[in-house]
């Protein structure tokens, strides 16, 4: 019953939305869609917290290995959950004085500020700059010149490595600027890989994609595809 | 065992010298603040969206009756130490406890987290532990303050938003939200067994309106445009600067630019057939698809070293963090004072290079 | 000769007016058509969503009268079922990450129609899956496609609603746990299918260094070259939109396919005769004009 | 076990370890010496600073930050550049954001580089920090058409009509530039295609400059220079774009000291180059390795068979 009518859902929602595109009267429904999808995001938050919750509590009470950090996690949850949902330490806007709840979540100096600047922005810059380590190592082990592929796959990348620094203009600089020849400079070969071949390629990749979207948004409106609601085959 | 001793030797090592570094010369990651302090008094009342509210100004602090409350802000060091030259034992500039354990704990999770490239340990569990608890909540609360309070809980009970949360929302019932509330509630219905399966309608809502939205946004942005910017001549005019012309008319027929569209045009046409499916690649389509490929390993060898450039700027910033605001070793910023004696001594080390003033 | 050259540079010149002239021409249509009931200036647009959902449409149908068409082989789809063999051999999980993107991404929900397939693999072998995911719808969808598949395998029984969970939303925080998960689980197989960013290669490359066998599939084309270069397979954009007809080899998804590739080769003719026309066009300026048969072409793209 | 064999399998643990020295140990250099790489300003920075440069006093800028603090350390600096330059040209600023997590960042910047280069501006009139709105793209498309129905208050809670110096401001095109600093999605490239495209070719096309983390360069390079009239790609194009805004800086204040703080960019240049050759060397000795082995395994087979 709950799949019959999930599939007349997508069908309507799906038609609309295509609608919404062509007909003047219909212009906004799209934004409307994506301001009712945030809405349904923010509510579902309550299924992965109850989730999360559940997995880490279940951990610790029947004692797995590294409980203890499934503790760290639930006491991290619970403490930053409070003090963001309470705006503990947040003063009121000086617009509105008598408003103590006024003030904004993250304000400089609340305890949710000092989460989000202390512990979540160090820990997350520090991940993302991880990439530093793994670019080197993914570039010693994967830029060897196998086959045709690799090859240009590897010189691509060693001329922009060297266009963008210092270091090719220092290798390259001696050709005149206003030469026939000025385009082998590190720095205008970088800038030819990517006016041209980058270009063409990234194009390509994206007329694909476009025509892949298509057809699988097409096949999802229509019911063909339904994996996502567990009607597969 | 060995190597568990080993491990052990360098982290007391390197507590031993961080306690050395925190109580000699002027210490380390100490964070300063200046206070400011905030006072209002309801002067009256004003017109807003056709209610009358109170009005308030703001009053000198310590006023009689005025709302008061203060606030941080954080300064250099070297403010502090000014203050403290000018009068001794002045409050205005003080130490931060608060801010200070968290350049603390910031470089000790920044350090957990480093651990990680080494090999697999407790240090990283903790840290990973820790930001998987906080970063969840952290967006569950951006989600209810930032969607859910004005968005949903706004247009249902404005009055009471308005009133002691976003006083600065325009009150406005909006029952469309009634929508999206109650498909909201039947996602919720997943947390009872017996009521489970409404949960697919909302899903399939989103996956509805997801398709119908892409199927004509990609087609548009992405299918036709990329076509249209593609489909120019292979002839390409010099641009009038270029050639100086008076009239800004074209005057000469550009060798570079026509092979470059020309070489675009190849390209696009060739990585095209790269992605057939339902053509096995052989013969002129496999040859063509062939120079597709290559075309789209030139694309990815120069994204790939491009993009070394910024995550080599993340680690670097990490690193000044870690040396500057924490260990307090160099001071690129003049937040303290510069070590006159460290410069002389590293200029004496290293060769002057040309052009570049060390 | 010169006459020649001339020419051509007259032509070009008028094709430069034609676009300029273009341009004011879509600054007062839209005045024009202020009271028309349908959005100005999106005829090509429509146009080719039409084209596009006939193609589709009769290849399915085609496809279900028993046509049967013929797919070139994708390196990265055979590998699945060796992949996940592998990991059943050697006793260790399989890792499938949808993406970090929500619901709202027709990356994640090729994602999770490419998990309802390898979930069927994994359910047929008897080997274990964990997918965590970093958004809570997410980990519904997730939870409703890999149960069916487990049902469609015929074991509903070693489906546990606890393979699919909720991390975090946060970017770097999933990637965190994913790679402590990683490198303390030892997945035998890890698949990347949907939409990444940075993580991509911080993900793949902890996942080279326990030894797994990688098959990653993203239209993302910014974090292509990490999974290229980091993977043992990777689907490259459209590739990844294919995967899911080539996995299931159903007639429904075989004609989809078919019909995504007659527009190809549409757009592709219609690009190929743009180019042709306007080049000969340029080169033949001062004696036969085809300004407007360019512009014709343009049009055809919505230029 | 050979000496090529054993570089082939290295623990990819030493790898890390150089590249943790390439960068650290020129930083911690550079940091007490103060010494910079010389800036030779590329054309897409230049195009950048030339818009920014050609816009009148009082010009009205939005500036959208829309980038998280993990990718801070590539973006910053030109968020800082970007705001010093717009104070210098008197411009009234609208900040804004798309990203939850850039709110506190855009307070900072303010602080940081507007008002300690002019105390005496006033908020609301001469700058506003409109806060963060959830929405995406979507808030993209509205703003387009009606920019006080998005942003109905600013990051403090005073109603946008309410603001002295959003009168006037209707939607996108009544600013006279719009600048994004961004890490991806919601980013420059849904700049381009929702709120720029829609303009051009209709009277008063809007006025785009990007700053791109590296990684999103390439794919924005195909909208340079039509639908976007300066982009700065990654630290270098922040170093470039820094050392440009700080010439015009001291050339207007004669005798001041250019405070080190604005040179943020610039002094991350030095690890940048030692990390480039690093990954250069890491690559060359990759394929030495490649090919050495290739060499002896064919003449290792070609033995094989003579015997």
């Amino acid at each position: 019953m709950s799949r019959q009518l999930a599939i007349i859902v997508t069908l309507v929602a799906g038609v609309l939305m295509v609608v919404s595109g062509f007909i003047k009267p219909t212009q906004g429904w799209g934004e409307d869609a994506a301001e009712w999808f945030n809405i349904l995001a923010a509510m579902a938050f309550v299924l992965g917290a109850a989730n999360l919750a559940k997995v880490h509590l279940s951990k610790i009470s029947s004692r797995d290995a590294g409980w203890g950090f499934s503790a760290v996690t639930l006491l991290a949850f619970a403490v930053t959950l409070a003090v963001g949902l309470f705006k503990v330490g947040v003063n009121p806007m000086p617009a509105f004085p008598d408003v103590p709840m006024s003030g904004g979540k993250d304000a400089e100096g609340s305890a949710f500020w000092w989460v989000y600047t202390y512990v979540l922005s160090s820990i997350t810059a520090t991940m993302f700059s991880l990439l530093a380590f793994y670019v080197a190592s993914a570039a010693f082990r994967a830029f060897r010149a196998k086959n045709t592929e690799a090859t240009l796959l590897l010189v691509a990348a060693f001329i922009v490595l060297l266009g963008r620094t210092f270091a090719g203009v220092v290798l390259t600089g001696w050709i005149p600027a206003d030469s026939d020849w000025a385009f082998l400079r590190f720095e205008n070969l970088s800038t030819t890989i990517f006016e041209v071949f980058a270009s063409a390629g990234n194009r390509a990749i994206i007329i694909g994609i476009a025509l892949g979207v298509a057809a699988t948004s097409l096949k999802i409106i229509l019911g063909i595809d339904r994996s996502y609601m567990g009607s597969g085959d | 065992m060995n190597q568990k001793k080993t491990w052990t030797i360098i982290l007391v090592l390197a507590a031993v010298l961080l306690a050395i570094r925190s109580f000699t010369g002027p210490g380390m990651a100490k964070v300063f603040v200046e206070d400011q302090r905030f006072a209002f008094k309801q002067a009256g009342e004003k017109e807003v969206d056709g209610a009358m509210k109170p009005a308030f100004e703001a009053v000198a602090p310590g006023t009689e009756g005025a709302i008061e409350w203060t606030t941080e802000s954080e300064v250099p060091p070297r403010a502090y130490y000014a203050a403290e030259a000018a009068s001794p034992g002045q409050s205005a500039i003080h130490l931060s406890t608060s801010r200070t354990i968290g350049v603390w704990v910031a470089a000790l999770l920044t350090l957990f987290i480093f651990s990680f490239l080494y090999r697999d340990n407790p240090l990283y569990k903790f840290a990973e532990a820790t930001i998987v608890g906080v970063s969840a909540a952290y967006w569950g609360i951006v989600g209810f303050w930032d969607t859910l309070m004005p968005k949903l809980f706004g247009a249902i009970v404005p009055a009471i938003v308005t009133a002691n949360f976003m006083p600065g929302l325009k009150e406005e019932y909006n029952f469309w939200i009634l929508v999206p509330a109650a498909l909201g509630i039947m996602l919720l219905c997943r947390l009872n067994r017996s009521v489970a399966a409404v949960s697919v309608i909302p899903l399939a809502f989103i996956v509805g309106t997801t398709s119908g939205l892409k199927f004509v946004s990609y087609v548009e942005s992405d299918l036709l445009a990329q076509t249209a910017s593609t489909m120019k001549p292979l002839l390409v005019a010099a641009p009038a600067l270029a050639t100086g012309a008076a009239d800004g008319t074209a005057n000469g027929l550009s060798l570079g630019l026509s092979i470059k569209q020309a070489l675009i045009f190849v390209g696009v046409v060739s990585g095209l057939v790269y992605f057939f499916f339902s053509v096995e690649h052989k013969g002129i389509v496999g040859k063509t698809a062939r120079v597709g490929i290559w075309y789209l390993m030139i694309t990815f060898g120069a994204a790939f070293g491009f993009t070394v450039m910024g995550r080599i700027a993340l680690f670097a910033a990490r690193c000044e963090f870690i040396f500057d605001d924490w260990l307090w070793l160099i001071d690129p910023t003049e937040k303290r004072v510069v070590v006159e004696a460290a410069v002389a001594s590293v200029n004496a080390l290293l060769p002057v290079l040309p052009g570049v003033g060390l | 000769m010169v006459s020649m050259i001339d020419s051509v540079l007259v032509s070009l010149t008028l094709a430069a007016q034609d676009a300029a002239g273009a341009g004011a021409d879509g600054a007062t249509a839209p005045a024009a058509a202020a009271e028309s009931f349908f959005v100005s200036g999106r005829g090509a647009l429509f146009g080719w969503l039409v084209v596009i959902s006939v193609f589709v449409l009769v290849s399915i149908m085609k496809a279900r009268a028993g046509k049967v068409f013929k797919v070139r082989p994708i390196a990265g789809l055979s590998a699945v079922d060796e992949a996940v063999g592998r990991a059943t051999e050697m006793g260790r999980p399989v890792l499938f990450i949808p993406g970090i993107q929500d619901m709202d991404n027709v990356q994640t929900i090729a994602g999770l129609t490419i998990l309802s397939r390898v979930g069927k693999t994994t359910a047929d072998y008897d080997a274990h899956i964990e997918v965590p995911v970093s958004r809570s719808l997410v980990m519904t969808a997730g939870r409703e496609a890999l149960s069916a598949s487990y049902l469609a395998a015929g074991r509903p029984d070693s489906f546990n609603e606890d393979q699919v969970y909720y991390v975090t939303d946060e970017q770097f925080g999933y990637t965190a746990y994913v790679s402590g998960l990683m490198v303390r689980k030892k997945p035998a197989a890890c698949f990347y299918m949907g939409q990444f960013f940075a993580e991509s290669l911080i993900l793949a490359e902890t996942g080279n260094s326990i030894g797994a066998i990688q098959i990653a599939g993203t239209a993302e084309t910014s974090q292509l070259p990490f999974f290229v270069a980091a993977c043992d397979y990777t689907l490259i954009g459209e590739e990844f939109f294919a995967a899911s007809a080539y996995l299931s080899g159903e007639p429904d998804q075989m004609g989809s396919l078919r019909g995504q590739d007659l527009s190809k080769a549409l757009v592709g003719a219609v690009l190929v005769l743009g180019v042709v026309v306007m080049t000969v066009g340029a080169l033949a300026g001062g004696l036969v004009d085809l300004g407007s048969v360019s512009r014709f072409f343009q049009s055809l793209v919505g230029g | 076990m050979s000496f090529i064999d054993r570089l082939d399998a290295i623990d990819r643990r030493w790898i890390f370890l150089m590249m943790a020295c390439a960068v650290a140990i020129p930083i911690i250099v550079i940091g007490l010496t103060g010494a910079r790489f010389p800036e030779v300003p590329g054309p897409t920075s230049t195009a950048t600073f030339e818009t920014i440069e050609a816009l009148p006093e009082g010009a009205k800028v939005l500036f959208s930050f829309d980038f998280d603090p993990a990718s801070a350390g590539e973006l910053q600096p030109m968020a800082n550049a970007f705001m010093r330059h717009l104070g210098q040209k008197k411009a009234k600023v609208y900040c804004q954001t798309l990203w939850a997590s850039a709110t506190p960042l855009i307070e900072e910047t303010l602080k940081k580089c507007l008002l300690t280069q002019s105390p005496d501006l006033v908020y609301g009139v001469d700058y506003v920090n409109l806060g963060y709105q959830a929405g995406n793209e979507g808030v993209m498309k509205v703003i387009s058409t009606d920019y006080k129905q998005s942003f109905p208050t600013d990051a403090k809670g005073t109603r946008t009509t309410a603001i002295p110096m959003m009168e006037g401001i209707e939607n996108t095109s009544s600013f006279d530039l719009i600048m994004v600093v961004s890490a991806g999605y919601p980013g420059s490239k849904e700049w381009v295609q929702y709120v720029v495209s829609p303009t051009l070719g209709k009277g008063k096309p809007i006025q785009l400059v990007a700053g791109v983390t590296g990684v999103s360069a390439p794919q924005l390079v195909p909208y340079f220079p039509t639908q976007m009239q300066g982009m700065l790609a990654a630290i270098k194009g922040a170093a470039e774009y820094e050392y440009m805004v700080n010439e015009v800086i001291k050339a207007a204040n004669p005798g001041k000291p250019l405070p080190p703080a604005y040179m943020e960019a610039q002094r991350r240049m030095a690890p940048q180059l030692f990390g480039h050759l690093l990954m250069v060397g890491l690559i060359i000795v990759g394929n030495t390795i490649f090919f050495v082995k290739r060499r002896q395994s064919r003449s290792g087979s070609a033995m094989k068979a003579a015997a």
